[in-house]
């Protein structure tokens, strides 16, 4: 049985990875297209709008905080899309989870701390309820949580108007400023840096000699972190492993041992927890919640995620890509101020943009998938 | 030996879908160190009848054993913690992903502990490249994505998985239906590893070239009803393709395959 | 003179969407009077009511350094930072329409604008309890939006001081939900005599439902916002009266006033009020054609 | 060659129909979950609503002109979404005809007639702009069509700005009310019958002796046109085979032959067709204009589809599906007003009622496919 | 018979998928009346060489000619259209769509005039009863879905369709892979009578005693080469059998092979 020995000897190792195989996965990635979509945005901005301000330091902390907040929901959702489902609630997640943390603490007087973990609490629940409910029914996820979108969005109107007469919880931080969950959440990074810079000249500062901005937002921290956080799930764990299965070919993976259904759940578990992170800082950043907080964000993740490279049948995309769509996004949409554009113009800008970004992104990732 | 304990059976099994009845009243076992091979047309119901062995459906009727024990999965995992792996006719592959990630889907080997627990991805690539080398498949990055993949070698990835993974059971759908003489043989060689290893294997195949060889039992199918089991001793080459064409007069439809190989015969055999 | 009037630039950050018949009448005065002083204006909005994105609209404002703004202030927690950061990063900050309250402890330069719109609501319950109405409907067009609340808030109050009471209805901008919604609603509660509507858009094609139905002259109507169609029902007294900030003079005057502080650094000291103003029968036919080019 | 000759006789017929294996073709129909669910939503309302007016004539006519207006859409979305793709700019491009509409008429002194058959020149424009951009760029649809929403809504609100100064163009159709254009699609139909009912009491009448309800709306006609032509092309057609193979699996249709590009551009055109038919309609209607009509219209029309039996993924559905999916929609959405309840709960309602509707008709779709 | 023009042919294609080549300077010509079978192992760039032929992918480098003018194909309509029929090794099915909406996609009959224009349902119906029935399907209702037949029967459909829309040149992919050994020597049969009709038929099968009994013409692949061209009269059945294996020592594997029959022969064969 010498035919086919060197087929079959088992010490034959694997070949060597070389670079140009390193350089050819990375050039594989989902994400490549977004991050050149970015660089082409930025391009574009520093010739139509390069010395207006968004290049300031003020004017980076703004697009970057815009982008931050997408960039949480759209980490979760680039997962949930991988997994192969849509969460169209999570927009009337956000305003339910505000409501929920302004109530608790106007109306109920508990602390801070503790509204922000009944929150998350009611999103575990919420999220896994619209997750079973996918599962279970086998119905499409879009109109199951469409439902949800009504029904949250309804009760969070219904229960904030039931309760306080009005739409709007103000002063919920106040006089808890210097608190320590408001200041994870809610609160500014890296200001002695910028004092620093500012009495240096380095970055602008106000007319009393203090930094024009005093930091960045914590919510950039946690775009970082809920990012790498997903990118370290989907790529380094099983978890991700079965998410990419699941949203491949759900039936395939079930027939492979994959638990299908616990996957699922848990991805929508996500959705609602990011949802509700975003709540969080927002409320905790701005002292109030309205009925109204959230809206229409399902979409605007959806959309950072597909900049960033996911397919809407799922099996497909990355966290980091979500991050770059996120970044694109929030860049159009700030940067488009600085241009001096007349707002009615201001969607057809939108628009054209992120055409253009995804055309490129597109582009980009057909070629380098062709030239592996 | 068919006095012991069967790994797995079925008994008076029968499986609906909507109106259609696939499996009707049917009985099947497989022991251990034997290679059951099922035969049957098109649309028998082989691919049923493994399904609900491997957990993927549930009998209508009737009620399945493993080692003995009344057993129900209600999913494949089930199964495949019973050590039942199976290559599905459809191959269960998800095209997007990696070789590497298919093949250890929902078996990934992981390193670290507690929230730092990982694929090990470098041990995983190196048995990926390991096993598709034995199997005769050249893999130039084991990262390639399964849908580039021929559809032999495709299979070949199926398979491999299947016998990495396999433990006690081992069913294979019409594996070396898209595989070259070469690919093909050595998927024999595995089964007959299979079985050297004591594992009970189940065989689906239409070629009898494949069958015979490597089968010690044969169980017949026609419209769902098993049409008996029988061991190799009791029954020859010729009556086993007997059977596989589904009793129907054989003899002379092989003389007429012979008759095309005469030049200019084909007008006779074009006649009707 | 410290700046030519081309290098001057003044930026509106609002609540309202460049869509809303009400805010484009803001614009509309801006725009004329950058015309007529040569200067350059930008306009700013959410394209749905979000105070949070308005936050960072202001913060974009301000790093833009621009030599005014020109911000409304539907919640006053969510945008204190960003406005005390422009104040404080030196820029004039004129409010408009809606934040008068933060003028003052913020340290802001003056506000330009009419009654609140909890104001304007409760007057408007007022109107028509006088004229009999025991039970109205607020018709809200975009439930949540917190200055669209208060005007149903305010409704209800001013119906309440004579021991009426009045119900939101929840409707979106789209003609044949709000008129079915209405006519549906109207159905089931016979005893509804009153109708507040929150803005021509609204309003146009329930007029058009009533006088279909004949049933126009059951009901009180009202309107905050004006336009041509309100004017001519108002006139023909089908409609009682429609509610007129003068918001023109809200895009308008912050322009003019801001371009010469930055020039001459001249600004006025005290609040400018522009109404409220309720258009009832008498004047509705004269302010028509300004309505038709966009002015009231 | 005796051996198979059974099987290869030519003149074996094929089997019969009896009755039943219609009847099992009728169950397996995609609409058959839809009308279920419209039975249950009647039956509910008939319960909680019964007196209140809903099902008198006034609330027939009431909630069949929502379902209308929504089911003309719903029937394009549906064949589109059979055929793979989605389109977003549909609420927009509703927007964009009434302006155009309203312009045309008012600002260019165009008769009514001209400005509504350039309209639809225009729609044909855009439908094949969307379709060929989604099929030159392979691009997902839901991304290109995104990009066409947020254009198409600017392009509006910029061009009425600039014209006109305002966002609303009002009295498009005074003095015009009688001609046959304004009729055949903003009007009314059965004026006399219900006259002659009214007259006879069997239907309620005004103070004057006229009916209450002066006829219905032309657009319910338009509707069971729109609906049936959709249905007929999708059985009865080369064109609707295409359709649901493009959506099946476009790589496979393609292999076979179908000309899936066409197939999609065509469909794309079917879409904005139909947005301008309802915009067409409003504008008769109403008699004014607004760059904000068609507000999420694409999004509803999805819904009537979906719950109509389409799936999401392409390549199963009905257009008479879509039909009762919009009749549910728009009875729910009408039904809230007459029950009385608060309407702060019209949101969690109308989304309880949706998930109702839909888990109603999977299961009966279920338990039909599995009885085949 | 190859002094004739061919009816369709490759010269020196070469076709590449990113930095895979998966053709390489290939040459091929099929001649109406003859049955050209392509042979070689998994990977070796059968199924891309036919789907260059039917228009799924134009040649990277080189030209393709049609009774000996050159043509480009940029659609498999275009193909088609040119009277070349394919079934290829993945099918082309929707599932979702019944099995006469299948059979007849792309050339559906209709009758009716303009816009009263509307598919002939009834004789679609009745030709795909009668089409399958000779392929030895009966199906219980042609408007059944694809996606509820079984494997071999999906096949049937597949090759009953290119079979019966084929004008010039037919070319199946595989077909008889999932084929039971009835509906095997159907298709044989049908390839038979095709060639009987002047088609030029292209057969793609790794079954060597369904390759050598019908062939004429053998062409050998290996890694997206061409290793010759064969007529039958030059080439034994053996040196097929040879061919096929890719040139390996294919005898010992076949006595391999045969050991497994022997009882008890399993540990010798599982010792490696
Ligand atoms: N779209 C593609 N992208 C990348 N590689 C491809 C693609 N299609 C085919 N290949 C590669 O080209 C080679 C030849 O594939 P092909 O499908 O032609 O083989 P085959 O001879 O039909 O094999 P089999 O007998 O297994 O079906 C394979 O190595 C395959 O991985
Ligand atoms: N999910 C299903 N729904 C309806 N009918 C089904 C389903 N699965 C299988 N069938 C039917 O059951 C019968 C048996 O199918 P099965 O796949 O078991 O056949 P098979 O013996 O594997 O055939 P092949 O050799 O062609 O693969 C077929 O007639 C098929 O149409
Ligand atoms: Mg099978
Ligand atoms: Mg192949």
């Amino acid at each position: 049985m010498t035919i086919v020995t060197d087929a079959l000897n088992p010490a034959h190792p694997p070949e060597p990875k070389p670079v140009s195989r390193r350089l050819v996965r990375l050039m594989r990635r989902p994400e490549l297209g977004a991050i050149t979509g970015t660089v082409i945005v930025f391009l574009a901005f520093g010739i139509t709008a390069g010395n207006s301000g968004l290049f300031s330091m003020a004017g980076i902390a703004n697009f970057l905080q815009v982008s931050a907040q997408l960039g949480i929901l759209a980490a979760a959702v680039a997962l949930l899309m991988i997994g192969g489902e849509f969460d169209l609630s999570l927009g009337s997640m956000i305003g339910f989870a505000s409501v929920t943390i302004g109530l608790c603490v106007n109306q109920f007087g508990l602390s801070i701390p503790a509204a922000v973990a009944i929150a998350f609490v009611i999103a575990v629940i919420v999220g896994a309820l619209n997750g079973i409910l996918v599962v279970r029914t086998r119905l499409p996820s879009f109109i199951v949580t469409l439902a949800g979108l009504f029904i949250l969005r309804g009760l969070t109107l219904a229960i904030t108007r039931t309760i306080t007469g009005r739409t709007q919880i103000p002063y919920i931080t106040d006089g808890q400023e210097g608190s320590f969950v408001v200041w994870l959440f809610g609160g500014k990074f890296g200001a002695p840096v910028f004092a620093w810079l500012a009495a240096h000249g380095v970055i602008a500062a106000r007319p009393d000699g203090s930094a024009m901005v005093q930091g960045l937002s914590m919510s950039i921290l946690w775009w970082v972190a809920v990012t790498a956080f997903a990118t370290w799930l989907l790529i380094k764990t099983r978890f991700g492993n079965w998410v990419f299965a699941v949203g491949g070919d759900d039936r395939a993976a079930r027939n492979v041992g994959v638990p299908v259904d616990r996957v699922k759940i848990l991805l929508f578990i996500g959705t609602a927890l990011s949802a509700t992170l975003f709540a969080v800082i927002q409320v905790l950043e701005a002292g109030s919640a309205d009925t109204l907080r959230g809206t229409q964000k399902e979409f605007q993740a959806i959309i950072a995620a597909v900049i960033g490279g996911c397919l809407l049948t799922g099996g497909y995309g990355s966290a980091i890509g979500a991050m770059f769509g996120a970044l694109i996004f929030g860049t159009v949409e700030m940067g488009i101020f600085y241009t001096g554009i007349d707002t009615d113009w201001f969607q057809v800008f939108l628009g054209s943009m992120l055409l253009i970004a995804v055309l490129v992104n597109n582009y980009v990732r057909r070629k380098a998938t062709e030239a592996r | 030996m068919t006095e012991t304990v069967p790994l797995i059976e079925l008994r008076n099994v029968t499986r609906r879908f909507g109106s259609v009845t696939a499996l009707r009243d049917m009985s099947f076992a497989a022991h251990a160190g034997e290679v059951h091979c099922l035969l049957g047309d098109n649309g028998a119901g082989k691919s049923t009848l493994i399904k609900t062995l491997s957990g993927v459906h549930t009998p209508s009727e009737g009620q399945m054993y493993v080692d003995g024990k009344p057993v129900t999965f209600s999913s494949p995992r089930q199964a495949l913690d019973a050590g039942i792996a199976t290559v599905f006719q459809d191959l269960s592959m998800i095209p997007l992903m990696s070789i590497t990630r298919n093949f250890f889907l929902g078996r990934e080997p992981v390193k670290g502990w507690g929230p730092a627990r990982r694929i090990d991805m470098k041990t995983a690539d190196a048995i990926v490249y390991d096993q598709l080398g034995k199997i005769g498949i050249n893999v130039r990055d084991p990262q390639q994505a399964v849908g580039t993949l021929s559809g032999g070698e495709r299979q070949c990835v199926a398979i491999a998985r299947a016998v990495y993974h396999g433990a006690r059971v081992l069913i294979l759908d019409e594996p070396t239906s898209a595989l070259g003489v070469h690919q093909a043989s050595i998927v024999l060689r595995y089964v007959a590893q299979a079985r050297q290893r004591g594992l009970a294997v189940i065989f689906i195949t239409h070629n009898i070239h494949h069958a015979y060889p490597i089968g010690d039992v044969f169980t017949m199918l026609n419209r769902g009803r098993s049409l008996g089991t029988f061991r190799k001793g009791d029954i020859s080459e010729k009556e086993v393709l007997d059977m596989m064409a589904g009793g129907r007069e054989i003899r002379e439809l092989q003389q007429e395959l012979e008759r095309f190989t005469k030049p200019g015969s084909g007008a006779e055999a074009a006649a009707h | 003179q410290v700046k030519k009037e081309s290098d001057v630039r003044i930026v509106f950050v609002t609540h309202g969407q460049a869509n809303d018949v009400y805010w484009s009448v803001v614009k509309n005065g801006m725009q004329a009077a950058a015309k007529q002083l040569g200067v350059k204006v930008e306009y700013q909005a959410p394209e749905t009511f979000d105070v949070v994105r308005m936050a960072r609209m202001i913060e974009a404002a301000t790093a833009s350094k621009p030599d005014g703004l020109v911000v409304s202030i539907p919640d006053m927690d969510a945008l204190k930072a960003p406005v005390e950061a422009a104040k404080a990063a030196g820029i004039p900050v004129v409010v408009i329409d809606s934040g008068e309250e933060a003028v003052e402890p913020w340290g802001l330069d003056l506000f330009v604008g009419g009654g609140s719109e909890y104001d304007n609501g409760v007057k408007a319950g007022e109107i028509m309890a006088k004229a009999g109405v025991k039970k109205g409907i607020c018709i809200n067009h975009e439930v949540g939006n917190v200055s669209l609340d208060k005007r149903c808030e305010g409704y209800n109050d001013g119906l309440k001081k004579s021991g009426g009471s009045s119900d939101v209805v929840a409707a979106t901008m789209d003609p044949t939900d709000v008129t079915r919604r209405v006519e549906g609603y109207l159905t089931a509660h016979a005893d509804v005599t009153g109708v507040l509507t929150l803005g021509p858009t609204v309003a146009a094609p329930l007029l058009k439902m009533f006088s279909d139905a004949g049933t126009i002259g059951n009901y009180k109507i009202g309107t905050f916002d004006l336009s041509p169609e309100i004017l001519d029902a108002v006139a023909k007294g089908t409609m009682m009266f429609g509610i007129d900030n003068q918001q023109y003079m809200m895009g308008y005057y912050p322009v003019v006033f801001l371009t010469n502080k930055a020039m001459y650094k001249t600004f006025p000291t005290s609040a400018v009020r522009t109404g409220p103003s309720f258009i009832m029968k008498d004047d509705a036919a004269a302010v028509r054609d300004l309505s038709k080019a966009g002015i009231r």
